[in-house]
């Protein structure tokens, strides 16, 4: 289905219609994924938004479970419920990767996390593929491609005009089913070639990686935390960073307990009682995200963390540039190995020669 | 926002007459005993001020009030002695110039300069105290709950307007 | 290469060559044309990547506590960071023999990405070092700027449409505490927003947490304030967080005046934290 | 000699994030700042099964709550040994019997008590750490036949902060082949004590000394604080033990207990759902 450029503010009022459509917009001080109201324009082009769409899924505080205490008897209430079908239009292929990512989160490894499953299954995500990277851009690297978006419902491929549809779930094949019908035979328009894009910026990913794998790079932590002011912008713009805490509002004998957003930057997200903090020194800090990013993460789900937006280079006040370190680790000169990897690699060697 | 329903409980307060919840910092020294001296003189005043006894009027963090305000009261008073009076000579003083930029801040960012007031009273002056809750109770009752204070929409539909404003 | 960062260069290599300092406080370049970031330099090698021209947009002063414990330190410093250099020392975190300061007079600073000048620069009343060990090149014309421009105009709202700016505003606010982090004045051992206790603040993300956080931080540094909108410069929303510092600096000027602002003498108690006898007496 | 086997990010399904609410059935001192803490469900049973070694997450409305090892299982009750550090174990030494509280879990993996029958075991332990290790030596115990001689090496900052002391100094003795070497790092006169004065990975190697321990067909169990884990690893494996036969419990910061909120990593795994035992063989490959 081919579908004008100018066609999408109807598009979206045609989505609305049945159920909440999330659109690019300005709220808040930010452009982010704004609900659509009906009649105002849509454009899905330009710059990509701040905040990332990961709030959708993934709330800045979402209550768990009310609590009431009556006479010293405790009673607990779960706020897990089903959640209303909505839409998000516009969804940039870097973010739509953040989306696999964070469902790898929380649906995978033996618990699946029932509050972000109910707005998981409520969503149909909608993407566009993307002609405009910036020179903070870099999800090439990060092996996300501008023109596919695989986690995503329906894939909007930006042909000069107007947009293809592409369906590519059974949710997909039903919106664009719907869409045809809302919006006629006229959404046809001339369309063109799919246009191409790359990025400029294209740090070098797999040799970091790699390379993190096996030597220690404390001396390019530190040389970051000599810098970086360990706030906690660049986590909480990231599209994929998923840590929270879990906390609670109180009043008298009853309360509700929620997450919130936490930040590996903090000095207390790792703080324990008594007072001892296995992360008390910022570079450990900053070590403890790069490495999650682009290490942690990998051995444990089978790929990175990062999908290369740019968010939080183009936000860091302290000027910390996550590509720039990619590239600082991927061509350092030679580091010494890690304890872990000598171990890993003595291991080896013991195997190999137990088995000549 | 308080896990009551607030919208609820405005609703009912709507019906009946506004009740107002207004905290009072009271010093020990002097504006306790001078509430004290108020009972036993039977003077009369609105039970809508909760009295909270603190060693001194320098003792009341300003985050305390914030918190109240936030938090379900519709005023704060915060009472010491005289200057000059103070029972550790000098604890009001530095109250003094804390509350007073503090509460400027507070009247910045738009807060009712009723709903938040600082009054000196000494021990023997029960007739002031009562004079002072009878007043602050009559100003908070025009201003209504603090869900009152919320801007209408037509001023943030303005605001929003002017680009660039934020 | 300008001259400044010539100097600077040279200043750093030999400070760190015969063992006066420990390192150098500056700023060094980063990826694109016009990025800067703050940098450590421990060595005459690293010494020769400072950078000092008008892209240094941060405030590198606050790095110079964390590095104490590495001997005596090098600051590269503009007004605000010397400044930020006298509150250091006011508030008991540094000794002025723990730093040696390098006066860079500042030439106003620009913003990388727009090529405008810096917000926190226009604001700026003193581009002179207020102190110094020694100064690179020579002392500027001091602006003569009105930096209560911004509160006065923005006074002119009603209490109403100020209210509904401040619920924008903290609205806003995702409390990554960079504003916090980024202070001079901020220099408590553990924030109140870090307390474990309950009931000092809630951890979720609300306006209404948002003002109880900016408001009683805006408040602790108040009479603390050097003024140099850093935390404006970092906030990643753009918050304009110096409305809420200019109008204290004025009110106190005005009350119990005269006051030119926090860290312009290296001692002296600060306004909230003394008092006249005589102060103005309104709540009678 | 088989290789002793962990299970890792096991424990699966269930509502990870709601707590069910649990009746405190007895508390007791166990020194001046240790507390167990026996909870059940209100209908008297057990909450759930857990396996040796295995955690859950106690809370107290509203102070907030806080993830433990389970110190052993009763037929229909869990207990907690409890040290008071912080906000939340404060409030929980304030609870009486008939208090309610919540409990979730279990909670990651368990200690490898399959793996380890027909081995000599070796308990190494210091101040609070006791408790997680207790919950083997106690399923050890239970199953006295299937293990060669249990060696348990305790210490603690002074006498009075031993914990759990009937089973030190009168049950635990008593069992076949079972061997309790204490030791306290502080001593006072008229503290009650008159043993062994010392920290723990010295003695644990003078222990081994003494009682000629061998390190084959031996499996070593160590838990405790951050310098107590780190001298005594060193010690184990300076003594002849194989990193892989060296088993520890680690602890941390942890939120969520199921491995989704990220702060209790060492590395690529987590503490809560993936731990929290590993042996040392694993934690050697594991970037710190």
């Amino acid at each position: 289905m081919i579908i004008s450029k100018d066609n999408m503010g109807a598009l979206a009022d045609a989505i609305g219609a049945t159920q909440t459509v999330y659109v690019p917009g300005t709220e808040r001080a930010a452009t982010r994924f704004v609900a659509h109201k009906k009649g105002e324009p849509v454009v899905l082009g330009g710059a990509n938004v701040r905040m990332p769409p990961k709030d959708l899924l993934f709330p800045a505080t979402e209550k768990m479970y009310r609590w009431k205490k009556h006479e010293g008897q405790l009673s607990l209430e779960t706020e897990a419920a089903a959640h209303e079908p909505f839409t998000v239009l516009g969804v940039r292929p870097c973010d739509m990767a953040s989306v696999a990512k964070l469902d790898l989160v929380f649906l995978t490894k033996g618990f699946v996390d029932e509050f972000y499953q109910a707005r998981r299954d409520a969503a149909t995500f909608v993407a566009v593929t993307c002609v405009d990277p910036d020179g903070d851009c870099f999800c090439e690297a990060m092996g996300v491609r501008l023109d596919a978006a695989p986690a995503a419902d329906v894939l909007l491929v930006d042909r000069g005009g107007a947009y293809e549809a592409k369906p590519q779930t059974e949710k997909g094949e039903a919106a664009v089913a719907a869409w045809a019908e809302a919006l006629g035979a006229g959404a046809d328009a001339a369309a063109g070639d799919a246009v191409e894009a790359h990025c400029t910026l294209n740090p070098a990913a797999a040799k970091a990686e790699e390379r993190l794998r096996a030597e220690d790079f404390d001396n390019v932590w530190h040389s970051v935390a000599d810098y970086c002011l360990t706030c906690g912008t660049c986590t909480f713009e990231c599209p994929t960073c998923y840590c929270f805490d879990i906390s609670q509002d109180v009043r008298a004998d009853e309360g509700a307990r929620f997450r919130c957003w936490d930040s590996c930057m903090f000095t207390q997200y790792t703080l324990m009682a008594g007072n001892h903090n296995p992360r008390a020194d910022r570079a450990s800090r900053v070590r403890q995200r790069f490495m999650h990013k682009l290490r942690y993460f990998a051995d444990r789900y089978g790929e990175g963390l990062c999908v290369g937006c740019g968010r939080c280079i183009r936000d860091c006040p302290a000027g910390v540039d996550i590509a720039a370190i990619i590239d600082a680790v991927a061509t350092a000169p030679e580091h010494e190995l890690t304890e872990a990897a000598r171990t890993v690699q003595a291991d080896e060697a013991k195997k190999e020669a137990a088995h000549v | 926002m308080p896990i009551a329903e607030t919208a609820h409980e405005a609703q009912g307060q709507a019906n009946e007459e506004f009740r107002p919840k207004i905290l009072a910092f009271c010093c020990n020294w002097c504006t306790y005993a001078g509430a004290d001296l108020a009972g036993l003189n039977r003077m009369n005043y609105p039970a809508d001020v909760k009295v909270l006894r603190v060693p001194c009027s320098g003792r009341v963090n300003p985050q305390h009030v914030l918190r109240a305000l936030q938090d379900g009261c519709d005023g704060v008073l915060v009472c010491g002695c005289h200057p000059g009076d103070c029972h550790y000579s000098t604890g009001n003083y530095y109250a003094k110039r804390r509350m007073m930029v503090f509460k400027r801040l507070l009247e910045f960012e738009g807060l009712p300069p009723e709903r938040f007031q600082i009054r000196w009273i000494s021990g023997s002056e029960a007739g002031k105290f009562r004079d002072t809750i009878v007043q602050v109770t009559d100003d908070i009752k025009k201003l209504g709950p603090m869900a009152a204070d919320e801007p209408s929409q037509a001023v943030v539909a303005a605001l929003r307007a002017k680009e660039g404003e934020l | 290469m300008n001259d400044a960062t010539q100097i600077v260069r040279e200043r750093a290599t030999a400070l760190l060559a015969d063992g006066t300092v420990a390192a150098v406080v500056g700023w060094a370049a980063g990826r694109g044309d016009h990025d800067r970031h703050v940098f450590v330099a421990r060595t005459p090698e690293e010494a020769a990547l400072l950078v000092a021209d008008q892209y240094c947009g941060a405030l590198a002063a606050k790095r110079v506590l964390s590095l104490l414990d590495e001997g005596k330190i090098a600051l590269v410093a503009r007004g605000c960071e010397s400044r930020a250099v006298n509150r250091f020392m006011a508030d008991r975190q540094l000794k002025r023999d723990q730093v040696h300061v390098i006066g860079w007079p500042c030439p106003g600073m620009l913003d990388p990405a727009t090529g405008d000048a810096l917000k926190r620069c226009t604001e700026c009343q003193r581009r002179n070092p207020v102190l110094s060990d020694e100064v690179v090149g020579d002392p500027v014309p001091e602006p003569e700027l009105d930096r209560f421009a911004e509160l006065e105009r923005f006074e002119q709202k009603t209490p109403e449409e100020r209210r509904a700016f401040f619920q924008d505003m903290y609205e806003s606010c995702i409390r990554c505490y960079a504003c916090r982090n980024a202070c001079p004045c901020c220099t408590c051992r553990v924030c109140f927003v870090d307390q474990e206790r309950v009931g000092w603040m809630g951890e979720e993300f609300t306006a209404d947490q948002a003002r109880y956080y900016g408001t009683v931080r805006a408040f602790h540094t108040g009479d603390r304030c050097i003024e140099c909108g850093e935390c404006q410069r970092v906030c990643p929303q753009h918050l304009p967080l110096m409305l809420l510092m200019h109008k204290q600096v004025r009110d106190i000027d005005g009350l119990f005046g005269p006051y030119p602002g926090g860290g312009m003498e290296p001692e002296g108690p600060d306004p909230l934290r003394t008092y006249h006898t005589d102060d103005l007496e309104e709540f009678m | 000699m088989s290789e002793l086997v962990l299970q890792h990010g096991c424990a699966k399904g269930g509502e990870p994030y709601v707590p069910q609410v649990c009746r405190v059935i007895d508390v007791r001192d166990q020194t001046h700042d240790v507390k167990t803490i026996r909870v059940q469900t209100p209908e008297g049973g057990l909450p759930f099964e857990r396996k040796p070694g295995q955690l859950a997450m106690v809370s107290l409305p509203p102070y907030g709550e806080c993830m433990f090892a389970i110190a052993s299982q009763g037929p229909d009750y869990l207990e907690f040994v409890i040290k008071r550090v912080g906000f939340v174990t404060e409030r929980l030494h304030e609870l009486r019997p008939g208090d309610e509280v919540g409990v979730r879990g279990p909670y990651g993996n368990w200690f490898p008590f399959d793996s380890a029958r027909g081995r000599n075991l070796v308990f190494v332990a210091g101040g609070i750490g006791m408790p997680p290790v207790r919950s083997f030596i106690e399923y050890a115990l239970e199953h006295r036949a299937d293990y060669g001689r249990i060696d348990i090496v305790y210490s603690a900052s002074t006498y009075d902060d031993l914990v759990y002391k009937d089973d030190l100094f009168q049950n635990w003795p008593k069992e076949p082949d079972t061997h309790v070497h204490v030791s306290v790092y502080h001593a006072t006169d008229g503290d009650g004590w008159s043993g062994k004065v010392g920290y723990t990975a010295p003695y644990l190697k003078e222990v081994f000394a003494e009682e000629g321990l061998a390190t084959d067909n031996a499996a070593a169990v160590l838990c405790g604080g951050p310098s107590l884990y780190r001298t005594c690893r060193e010690a184990l494996l300076e003594l002849g033990f194989d990193p892989a036969d060296v088993v520890t419990t680690l602890e941390a910061r942890m939120k969520c207990g199921v491995g989704k909120c990220g702060r209790c990593n060492v590395g690529g795994v987590f503490i809560c759902l993936d731990g929290p035992v590993f042996t040392e063989a694993e934690l050697a490959r594991i970037p710190r």
